[in-house]
């Protein structure tokens, strides 16, 4: 379904991906792990257009799209939750989940979304008319994967989704994800700190450092991997 | 009472400068709560809008157009032009600096504002151009016709429309939530989707055409321009802009009013000499003593 | 692109008058927009190129200016020809042709000063003209009250400029960036409307006539050697302000300045009195903005406040971007550049403000760093590895 | 052994939000102290109270640098907090980007010397001696940090982990009796993390400077730390040594969390 062939993305002349290759097929959850800094987000940066590779290919759906703009990438079917949630602050709950649904135009459908996402997180529903800015990390976690959800995408893209939740939020949050992936069949590449977490979710894993794939193989064995185990599960 | 009646002119007089103000600083506020520039070319386009209504009036009045459709074309062709101007500005000054600097973008603001003053000086005329008077007198204002002039009341009630309008299409068009959010957080607009460059576009566009609009209404009332009108009216707009806190509407136009009357009355009151340098006078004190302005948010600096 | 196009050419309209309809004019602009928008894609497509060879390393080719300084072989002998040149020149050259330089040397020291507020500390500064307006009138005002001459005038002219500086810089302190730019501008706009409104103080619009020139001590010169005179003194000033300007850059207060630029925050965090930084800053720059109004009131014998609009702030800081702020060399050659090209092109000189604009915008869009980057500052840093010797013994 | 930094029931609200709650802290001389909880829990506004940057709402900083006497330094401006002998780092690298290394190093010195515009204008003897001592200083900073091969570059142009290090060598440059890292192993590999590991050590052992840190990378606050500050939510949870915090449930449920749980 998405491709990453030999990919090379730089930031000014800083070179912050080397050579990355990922596949990803229909329906997984695929999870990206690695230290802080390794270029996990500048991978996902890559796919989503907002820093696009400078050599090497993005394939979606067989179609090529990494000289696309990101506002079109998004039309084509992957929506992100990047890192930080990047709520807007001051538009309200209920905008804030309007915003996803910004290419749609079927209102039928955008209200019946809205009434799933209230049925998911019925904490935002609570909250439909309260400033974005107000929300606790939990909350603003949620409203990001409902936002992006809105936009109905056949690749979600979640970039630390349990960056500074409590752990009682964390395995919440993460229930939700694997429902999601069930029952929409929505494919999913997560990228992690927490290894440990991500890889119990997740049906294949790869490994980066320093702007490479260093290990790709199934989360079962991953999990297992004595070097894995040592460098990012233990303490 | 006579003092009262004075007060009372002063008071119109400073809601009508006001307005006009205001008007201008719509389309500042707009374009800077959208990509924190200084558009300093926004001046010249409403200077352009007005030369512009001027030309079109002038050039119809001598193909013997009625007076209504000369007003109705005049400001709309005004309003076009100069939303291609603001279009034009934004894709060849701004756009190409969107990642640069913010000192970059405000130069070539600077820029741009000199070209476009010299532009129209040269290809018009430096001296002041007699603006016909378009607009007639209604006969119900005759009763007070002492006190406050047709033109006055329709630059007021123009501005208070003007902000209605864009209000309502700041809060509840899919354009407007659009513009907001990319004002917020301009990646994460692109991540759900939204053009930005698109609704960076509509919002030049829409802010020109309100400095359009002012510039024909200010023309008309005051009946004569020049090449040079954009720069003080610019950065008289910009002040009340920041008066009510840049980047919000109702902001924009409390401010353009409170600047209004602090110079009607300042010019009444005390001396008609000085009347821009309270107006310069006003800027410094708010910007140093309240950046945020009346109306705007104060943000805490991130470290 | 194309919708850029239609729209230049439709720009023609507000060109015509009622009466006079001028076509040929449209016709003009039309054919220059469709070249224009050509070129203009082309200059997109080269930076855009441009950036991509830079960031896989290709080392860009230095400019022949920055060739000639960074060999001494070269500079050495066209600094003699240089100094020969500048000496020689009055004597050469036409009543007319020693004041257009004079007034090219007083805009390289007022580039100099400006430099230092907006190229070293980063301060964009609006109203700089404000300070050389205070010099001005500072020296015809005195003359005229007190008959004080040119020689006590100029020390005193700095003095107040430098005054003018720490009391705007005082209150600005806590702005940064836009807000700050706007505010000088207003503080620039303010000083000039009071001396235009405020007669019984500068004789408003109408100005102040009859300033002596500069004398030597006490022996007044005819016109002709006067101007020669204030030619050599001009250059003095000039030479005073590079020499001075270049140790300031390269001393602990100049560091400071550039920590200030690059990061505020940081800068503050490393012991680095904000405030004090910043008041210094302002108050150089004025200073020697004050010392050239004096000079300038001398020099033209006549003042008023439309020689102090907020255009001339505009040029200034235009000289500044476009030699390279935070470059001494870039500012001379920007202040050279843009006080003589309009000059010497006569026929053109009425397109000059409006190329000026349009310099302003294309300087950022293509080249910010201006025409002299500055981006080695290795200078007597050399010293380094001796002590690296030391330290391995 | 005597406090040099003692932190008093610290708190700053932002608008309504709380920041930091009562937040107590101590550090004792030659000693490393690591700060940790969630992302968002304080410890930067922690930091940037400390350092100055912000106006703390309530409590008491009080300093204690070895020969001088206690001082209380709430609301000091950061640059006369640095001059009292506080120098930090920054979590997102705030370098002088467009200076090279050994100026990023030089201006760490400037508040320890004196020099003003009239000395450098006329370049006096004290001003051409005190110039020389400030570039020997900031070099042998260098060396001691490992950064001498890089003198003459433009801090922008240097690799990640020398950056950070840079970071370090500038506040270092201010002859600091108290370190404060926000932060310094993000985004370094594991190599250069050992690598930032011994210098921390290296710091505190033959400078006598001591270190409070906030960092993420737990393998490093363990070996690290003389002793560990748990926050979250602004608030205070749990302290002691690195042993006592891998035990103490508290922590656990809030931050260390699963990792933990799974390892078990």
């Amino acid at each position: 379904m998405l491709r990453l062939n030999n990919i090379k993305t730089f930031y000014g002349n800083i070179q912050a991906l080397d050579d990355v290759t990922i596949k990803i097929s229909e329906g997984e959850i695929i999870t990206l792990i690695g230290a802080n800094g390794a270029g996990k987000t500048t991978t996902l940066m890559s796919i989503s257009g907002l820093t696009p590779p400078r050599t090497g290919e993005v394939m979606f759906l067989g179609e090529p799209i990494h000289e696309l703009s990101p506002n079109r990438i998004v039309t084509m079917g992957i929506s992100q939750v990047p890192e930080g949630r990047r709520i807007f602050p001051h538009l309200t709950v209920l905008e804030n989940i309007d915003m996803g649904a910004y290419l749609r135009s079927d209102k039928e459908g955008i209200k019946k979304d809205i009434e799933y996402i209230f049925d998911l997180f019925p904490i935002l529903a609570e909250r439909r008319g309260q400033a974005g800015g107000t929300l606790s990390g939990g909350e603003q976690q949620m409203l990001a994967i409902s936002r992006a959800l809105m936009a109905k995408p056949r690749l979600l893209l979640l970039d630390e989704p349990s960056l500074g939740l409590a752990p009682k939020v964390i395995r919440q949050i993460f229930d939700i994800i694997v429902q999601i992936n069930t029952e929409h069949k929505t494919t999913i590449f997560l990228v992690e700190q927490n290894a440990n977490l991500a890889l119990k979710v997740a049906d294949r894993g790869y490994v980066m450092e320093n702007g490479r794939i260093i290990l790709s193989d199934t989360a079962q064995n991953l999990l297992s991997n004595e070097s894995v185990k040592k460098a990012y599960l233990g303490i | 009472m006579e003092h009262f009646q004075y007060f009372i002119e002063l008071f119109l007089g400073g809601l009508t400068r006001g307005s006009i103000y205001a008007l201008i600083a719509l389309g500042y506020t707009m374009v800077y709560g959208i990509i924190q520039l200084i558009n300093f070319a926004h001046g010249e386009i409403y200077m352009i809008g007005a030369f512009t209504s001027l030309i079109v009036a002038v050039v119809l009045t001598s193909l013997g157009f009625n007076q209504l459709s000369i007003i109705i074309l005049a400001s709309l062709i005004a309003v076009i032009y100069s939303s291609a101007y603001g279009y034009t500005i934004e894709k060849i000054a701004y756009k190409p600096l969107r990642n640069a600097p913010r000192l970059s973008a405000l130069i070539s603001a600077i820029g741009m504002s000199i070209f476009l003053q010299n532009y129209v000086q040269l290809a018009q005329t430096s001296d002041f151009v007699p603006f016909p008077s378009l607009i007639p007198d209604f006969d119900f204002v005759e009763p007070f016709a002492h006190i406050i002039s047709t033109q006055e009341i329709i630059i007021i009630l123009t501005t208070a429309v003007v902000m209605i309008l864009l209000t309502i299409l700041i809060k509840f068009t899919k354009i407007g939530k659009a513009m907001r959010a990319t004002a917020q957080d301009r990646e994460m607009a692109l991540l759900t989707g939204v053009d930005v460059d698109l609704v960076i576009s509509v919002t030049f566009i829409i802010g020109s055409a309100t400095a359009a609009i002012g510039g024909f209404l200010i023309a008309s009332h005051i009946g004569m321009i020049n090449f040079y009108i954009g720069f003080i009216a610019g950065i008289k707009a910009f002040t009340a802009a920041v008066l009510g806190g840049i980047g919000s509407i109702p902001g924009a136009v409390l401010g353009g009013l409170v600047l209004g009357w602090t110079e009607s009355f300042a010019t009444g009151y005390i001396s008609s000499d000085y009347e821009d340098v309270f107006a310069f006078a006003l800027l410094v004190l708010i910007l140093i003593f309240r950046p945020a302005g009346i109306l705007g948010r104060t943000t805490a600096q991130k470290v | 692109m194309f919708m850029t196009f239609t729209i230049l050419v439709i720009k023609v309209d507000p060109i015509q008058r009622s009466v006079s309809w001028r076509w040929e004019n449209m016709v003009m602009v039309g054919v220059g927009s469709f070249f224009l928008s050509f070129l203009w894609r082309y200059a997109m497509a080269r930076k855009l190129a441009g950036n991509k060879n830079m960031a896989e390393g290709k080392i860009l080719k230095t400019t022949i200016i920055q060739r000639l300084m960074e060999d001494p072989k070269l500079f050495r002998p066209a600094l003699i020809f240089l100094a020969v040149f500048v000496v020689a020149f009055p004597f050469i050259f036409s009543h007319y042709q020693i004041n257009i330089m004079t007034t090219a040397l007083i805009y390289v020291v007022l580039g100099l000063g400006l430099n230092i507020v907006v190229g070293l500390a980063g301060l964009l500064d609006l109203g700089y003209v404000a300070f050389y307006a205070v010099g001005a009138y500072s020296y015809a005002l005195l003359n005229y009250h007190f008959g004080l001459n040119f020689w006590f005038a100029l020390p005193i002219g700095a003095g107040l400029g430098c005054l003018f500086g720490i009391l705007l810089g005082f209150p600005v302190l806590r702005l940064r960036g836009d807000y700050l730019a706007i505010v000088t501008l207003g503080f620039g706009e303010i000083i000039r409307l009071v001396m235009e409104n405020w007669n019984e103080f500068s004789f408003g619009p109408s100005g102040i006539a009859n300033i002596p020139r500069p004398d030597f001590f006490g022996h007044e010169f005819s016109l002709q050697n006067a101007t020669i005179f204030t030619y050599f003194i001009m250059i003095g000033l000039a030479l005073l302000t590079i020499f001075f300007v270049n140790r300031l850059q390269n001393s602990r207060i100049g560091r400071a300045w550039i920590a200030l630029r690059e990061d505020e925050i940081a800068c503050q965090s490393m012991g680095i009195d904000k405030t004090k930084t910043k008041l210094t800053a302002f108050a150089l720059g004025a200073t020697w903005a004050g010392m050239v109004g004096v000079m300038f009131a001398a020099k033209t014998t006549f003042i008023n406040p439309p020689s102090f609009t907020f255009m001339e702030s505009a040029i200034i800081l235009s000289i500044v971007v476009l030699g390279g702020a935070g470059s001494i060399t870039g500012v001379i050659l920007g202040a050279l550049i843009l006080s003589l090209a309009p000059e010497y092109l006569r026929e053109v000189r009425e397109f000059r403000m409006l190329a000026f604009g349009a310099c302003m915008v294309l300087m950022m869009v293509f080249r910010p760093q201006g025409l002299i980057t500055n981006v080695r500052r290795v200078y007597k840093f050399e010293k380094s590895p001796d002590s690296k010797k030391e330290q391995n013994l | 052994m005597k406090d040099i930094l003692e932190v008093k029931k610290l708190t700053m609200d932002f608008g309504g939000l709380r920041a930091i709650d009562n937040l107590d802290l101590d550090i004792q001389e030659k000693e490393i102290v690591a700060l940790i909880g969630p992302n968002g829990a304080g410890k930067t506004t922690f930091f940037n109270c400390i350092t100055g940057l912000y106006q703390p709402t309530g409590g008491d900083i009080v300093i204690t640098p070895p020969g001088k006497p206690a001082e209380r330094i709430n609301g000091l401006k950061p640059n006369y907090v640095t001059q009292r002998g506080l120098a930090r780092t920054f979590q997102n690298i705030r370098l002088f980007q467009n200076m090279t290394v050994l100026e990023n190093v030089m201006i760490g010195r400037h508040c320890r010397t004196y020099a003003g515009v009239a000395s450098a204008m006329f370049k006096t003897a004290f001003q051409r001696r005190e110039e020389n001592k400030i570039v020997q200083d900031s070099y042998e900073v260098l060396e001691k940090i490992g950064l001498s091969e890089y003198v003459n570059e433009l801090a922008k142009n240097l690799p990640y982990g020398a950056q950070r290090r840079l970071e370090i060598a500038r506040a270092m440059a201010t002859d600091p009796f108290l370190l404060l890292l926000d932060e310094p192993a993000a985004g370094m590999n594991p190599q250069e993390t050992r690598e930032l590991d011994d210098l921390i050590i290296r710091i505190r052992d033959r400078e006598g400077i001591s270190i409070l840190l906030i960092e993420h990378d737990m393998k490093l606050v363990m070996s690290l730390s003389d002793r560990i500050f748990v926050v979250d939510y602004g608030r205070k949870i749990a302290q002691g040594t690195p042993d006592e915090i891998k035990e103490n449930p508290v922590v656990i449920k809030a931050y260390l969390g699963e990792d933990l749980d799974a390892q078990a």
